[in-house]
């Protein structure tokens, strides 16, 4: 079952590529809007760059949720798998994971590069550790926000209202790990709360996507 | 002529010995080419070594600008007159051109860090031809964003239409603001008379520029050989579901 | 013997009941048509029994046992859900791997148990196999649905639940549904059919939704124990 | 015929505030998520200030552009209009006039507050002017990504890639104005070329809305 | 005299030829039933004469002269473009607005000059005048549908095209429909209708779409001049 999904959307990106690609060619371009509007003074960069990064992530991962599960309610692949199946579960869970493969780990590869170019080059590898479990964080957030406001005619703009105060805590925990490294400090307990809470999220999520997307189609 | 090779069976014909000579001109040009860039030619007198970055660079910056106009007359062609092969034209050359457009980016700032002091700044002409890449990929990308193929093609050669504002901006950016990126010297021909730059640094230069011209051919050719191929293949799909 | 029972099912849609006291009983073999002018609830009825519908009073029972999730069938509902740029073959191996996980395939009906072979005869069952490769984005309104149809003939299940199941479909493909439909009530299956033209499918049962509906439409304030509390 | 969409829209949002005031408290949001990531430097955030309130208006005036021609689109407005009036031109003047009051004006009205907050109290006024220009080429750039990427499955992400880099050149000159002002210089040239750049837009960029909506229909 | 001729129509589809010599001649007080199975391209034609539709090769003209734009027509599609948030009043009110800023009213046929009168004429021809401040969102299938149809009674066109206009209507409704249509067309007006049924609207014209395919589907490789460069 979350074999056939996850080995689904991967034909689908495979298809087109270039719908898989979106979401970290969009963080690009978001962080490089910063050193455009910031001007160009470097000093000043590199002093900003961690919350840049964090928060050029933390909108890039808003858009692709608006049709995480749009496409397969409209086309009644929910109505279909929960008749016959009886459960959403293994579903959403399946659908976590690769949303998570195509717009939270692409991200994290590409963050590194980006670090670069705001001037955090000698971090790239804390700014990986610190968006890795940011980013599953993100997911499972934005999937649940995405979930809840399936139907509704409102586009993103809903969901990003939604969503975004339940980033903040992520954001300020993530930026804090990359600042402290470029202070010198030890990042250990940011990071460790991050894990945690992914630690607490992983399980629990799902279930409640899964919970959320039923009663959106059964009533 | 255009209309000559409007119809793809006709462009198909026509294009063999095109193919052929834009194969072997790129060839022989840039081993010339690069054999006078790198050993024929000297190096300059304050960038000593660096300076025949330039002959990858210059090129590829004319190219790529070169691709985009091109892409953008098609667009015309395509939205005015229908003519499917200016916008098959289009769904081939976007990729060539945001590879062009990367070649310059990526030369450019390996040829300012030693000369400028940094891989990058934000000044105009630098960030008018990133968005350039941008616009390529935007293309690229809408060229398969509907169902429908028709649909997918006018889209991109709208987006095409309106970036053509750039381009002035990549061109005379250097002349509005003042950039690190030094101006034009070759703006215009008067100037190849006695132009800003030696001569024995503006053949190489020059017969780069051919190469880079008869690769952007070949390319071209090919791929939109390739892109009529795949028209056909869906055609027949499209016969057989028919049934 | 009743395999599938309902009794006085109630649902109320925002705010408006749509039926209230609402019963059916069917055992092995029926064909059940839903009938009735737009609006009156057949497609509300049939999500009820696929369990995707909530119902706000009421019964209804499988083999005995009150149905919990859903009870073991095939949901066939007015939209395809077929992914456009997957090739037929991939959508049905999508869908294979859905329906067998839930549950195995039964050595009573599903005679091929590996799944190449399982899906080459829902294609052929539906003679689509010749567009094996060709992705749905490519198919004709008929063709898609046909496509979607072939999903029945993956895997075994002994209620089949068709939301006007003709749409789209030309005369042929008809004759092919009602031969399955007759090929799946002999062996003991149940079809329930919200449809506007019941005499299409030899149905032995039918359930006309006008009737269901009150004289008066009362409106409810609660959704949930509508009959309690009307206003 | 531009009245009564207009007049439409109105009532739209009158029956249900809510919509109309989302992309003003998105753009609260996001510009309260700056000081939150860059760490509470006042120095910093004052130095960043004009670049961070503009890129928080360009994502904010992202997100409801996936809507704007989709709901008339989906229920046949387009059509029915075409059909019967014969072009979609005074349709898609009215359409932005009221994208504008709605997600320009409210924006613009909104900016001086976050100027303050953001440590820019000095300058709120100068803010507001360079905004008012930006904001109509905002709302112009962006219909005609919308108006390109109607019914497209893949939500506000195509549009986002393909919108960002069209906004670039006008966030430059937007923070640009902010930043002159702030620095003692005068902040003319930029505004005259943000208002040169709108002059220029506003009388060709709805007829190609409109011309791109036709072909969209049309074929 | 006829008014509204269309000549050797050709349409190409996602580059698949859906028709491609189709003619037809309409004089005043003709009523066009456009038939035939799903995919054929009734819907297709429809929006060609509407003008929401590129047409790769042929004519169309009207009274005369060729159809730039669109003929004066009606458009009821298969959607109801009104807005669930606004009340009846109010989105007949914006389609009024709609309908008179493209050409005035002309005394001949719209009885009633201001606007107020014109809107509770269309509610009352569709009698859902008693609805008329309510919002759309609480109207049933049908009653959407009805308030759809009562656009065509706000000012007059001489041409209506109405894509499947039964869909979601109960009995009387269509036999209101169903005089509307003959009191339209006893006034010198032409409607085309896209159908299932041609028997119920009384049409003295048929096109059976399925005709206008070819035997042997071809596909054309340029979107424009569809006939010429086959492959
Ligand atoms: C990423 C950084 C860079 C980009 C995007 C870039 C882009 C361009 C473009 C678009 C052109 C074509 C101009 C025209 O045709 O008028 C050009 C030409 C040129 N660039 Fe760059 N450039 C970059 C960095 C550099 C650097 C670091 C140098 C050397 C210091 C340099 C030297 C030149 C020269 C000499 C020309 C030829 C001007 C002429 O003779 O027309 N560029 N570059
Ligand atoms: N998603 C929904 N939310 C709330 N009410 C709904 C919803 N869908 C349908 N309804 C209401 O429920 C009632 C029954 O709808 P239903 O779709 O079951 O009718 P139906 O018999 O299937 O009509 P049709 O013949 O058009 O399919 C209608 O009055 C409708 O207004
Ligand atoms: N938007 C579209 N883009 C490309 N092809 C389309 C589009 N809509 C329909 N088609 C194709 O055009 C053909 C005719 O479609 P059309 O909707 O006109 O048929 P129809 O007779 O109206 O069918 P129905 O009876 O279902 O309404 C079909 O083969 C369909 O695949
Ligand atoms: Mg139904
Ligand atoms: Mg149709």
């Amino acid at each position: 079952m979350m074999g056939s999904i996850i080995k689904r959307d991967w034909q689908d990106v495979r298809n087109n590529p270039g719908q898989a690609l979106m979401t970290p060619v969009f963080f690009v371009l978001a962080t490089l809007l910063f050193p455009l509007g910031l001007g160009t003074d470097p000093q000043l960069l590199t002093l900003a760059a961690p919350g840049l990064l964090v928060i050029a992530a933390l909108f890039s991962s808003i858009l692709p949720l608006e049709t995480l599960f749009q496409a397969d309610r409209e086309d009644g692949t929910l109505d279909a798998i929960l008749s016959s199946t009886g459960t959403l579960t293994f579903y959403t869970i399946g659908k976590l994971i690769s949303h998570w493969l195509f717009c939270g780990l692409t991200l994290v590869l590409v963050a590194p590069a980006m670090a670069v170019t705001l001037g955090l080059g000698g971090y790239w590898l804390d700014v990986l550790y610190a968006l890795l479990p940011a980013t599953i964080l993100l997911c499972l957030i934005g999937a649940f926000g995405s979930a809840i406001t399936l139907g509704t005619k409102q586009g993103s703009i809903l969901l990003a209202l939604l969503v975004l105060p339940l980033y903040i805590p992520v954001m300020i925990f993530c930026a804090g790990a990359i600042d402290m490294i470029r202070a010198g400090e030890s990042n250990f307990a940011p990071l460790l709360l991050l894990w945690a809470m992914a630690a607490l999220a992983i399980p629990i999520m799902p279930l409640m996507i899964a919970a959320v997307l039923r009663f959106q189609i059964k009533t | 002529m255009i209309t000559q090779f409007a119809n793809p069976l006709r462009f198909q014909k026509l294009s063999r010995p095109l193919l052929w000579i834009s194969n072997i001109g790129a060839l022989i040009l840039s081993l010339w080419g690069l054999y006078l860039a790198l050993i024929g030619s000297p190096p300059d007198y304050l960038q000593s070594e660096t300076v025949r970055i330039m002959y990858i660079h210059v090129p590829a910056a004319w190219l790529a600008m070169l691709c985009y106009s091109s892409m953008a007359f098609a667009a015309l062609v395509f939205i005015v007159w229908k003519h499917t092969l200016a916008g098959l034209y289009i769904r081939a050359i976007a990729p060539v051109g945001a590879t062009f457009t990367a070649i310059c980016l990526i030369t450019g700032s390996i040829w300012g860090y030693p000369t400028w002091g940094t891989w990058w700044v934000w000044d105009a002409r630098l960030t008018s031809v990133l968005i350039l890449f941008f616009l390529y990929l935007g293309v690229v990308a809408l060229c398969d964003a509907f169902e429908n193929r028709d649909k997918s093609l006018t889209a991109a050669a709208w987006l095409c239409l309106i970036g053509i504002v750039n381009m002035p901006i990549i061109k005379f950016s250097v002349d509005w603001w003042n950039t690190l990126h030094q101006p034009s010297s070759l703006s215009s021909f008067s100037q190849i008379a006695q132009p800003a730059i030696a001569g024995d640094m503006l053949t190489p230069l020059l017969v780069m520029a051919g190469a880079y011209l008869c690769l952007f051919a070949t390319l071209a050719i090919i791929r939109l050989n390739n892109e009529i191929l795949l028209r056909k293949l869906e055609n027949a799909r499209l016969r057989e579901s028919r049934a | 013997m009743t395999l599938f029972t309902g009794e006085n099912l109630a649902s109320v849609r925002n705010g408006r009941i749509i039926f209230e006291t609402l019963s059916f009983a069917l055992s092995g073999g029926d064909i059940l048509a839903l009938t009735g002018p737009n609006g009156t609830g057949k497609t509300s009825l049939l999500r009820m029994m696929g369990g995707l519908l909530d119902y706000q009073d009421g019964t209804m029972s499988w083999d005995g046992a009150p149905v919990t999730d859903s009870p073991p069938c095939h949901w066939l509902g007015a939209e395809n859900p077929l992914k456009a740029k997957l090739s037929l073959w991939d959508n049905l191996a999508f869908w294979y791997g859905c329906l067998h996980s839930s549950c195995p395939p039964d050595a009573a009906h599903d005679s091929t148990h590996d799944k190449d072979s399982a899906i080459l005869h829902a294609m052929e069952a539906m003679n689509i196999a010749h567009l094996k490769d060709t992705p749905l984005r490519y198919f004709s309104t008929g063709q898609k649905r046909r496509a979607n149809l072939a999903r029945l003939f993956l895997h075994h299940r002994p209620l089949w639940l068709l939301d006007e199941p003709a749409t789209g479909l030309d005369f042929e493909t008809k004759q092919i549904l009602i031969a399955a439909l007759e090929q799946h009530t002999k062996s003991g299956g149940i079809a329930v059919i919200a449809t506007h033209r019941p005499d299409l499918w030899h149905a032995n049962q039918n359930l006309d939704m006008r009737e269901q509906q009150q004289s008066k439409p009362e409106v409810c304030l609660h959704t949930s124990a509508a009959r309690t509390t009307n206003v």
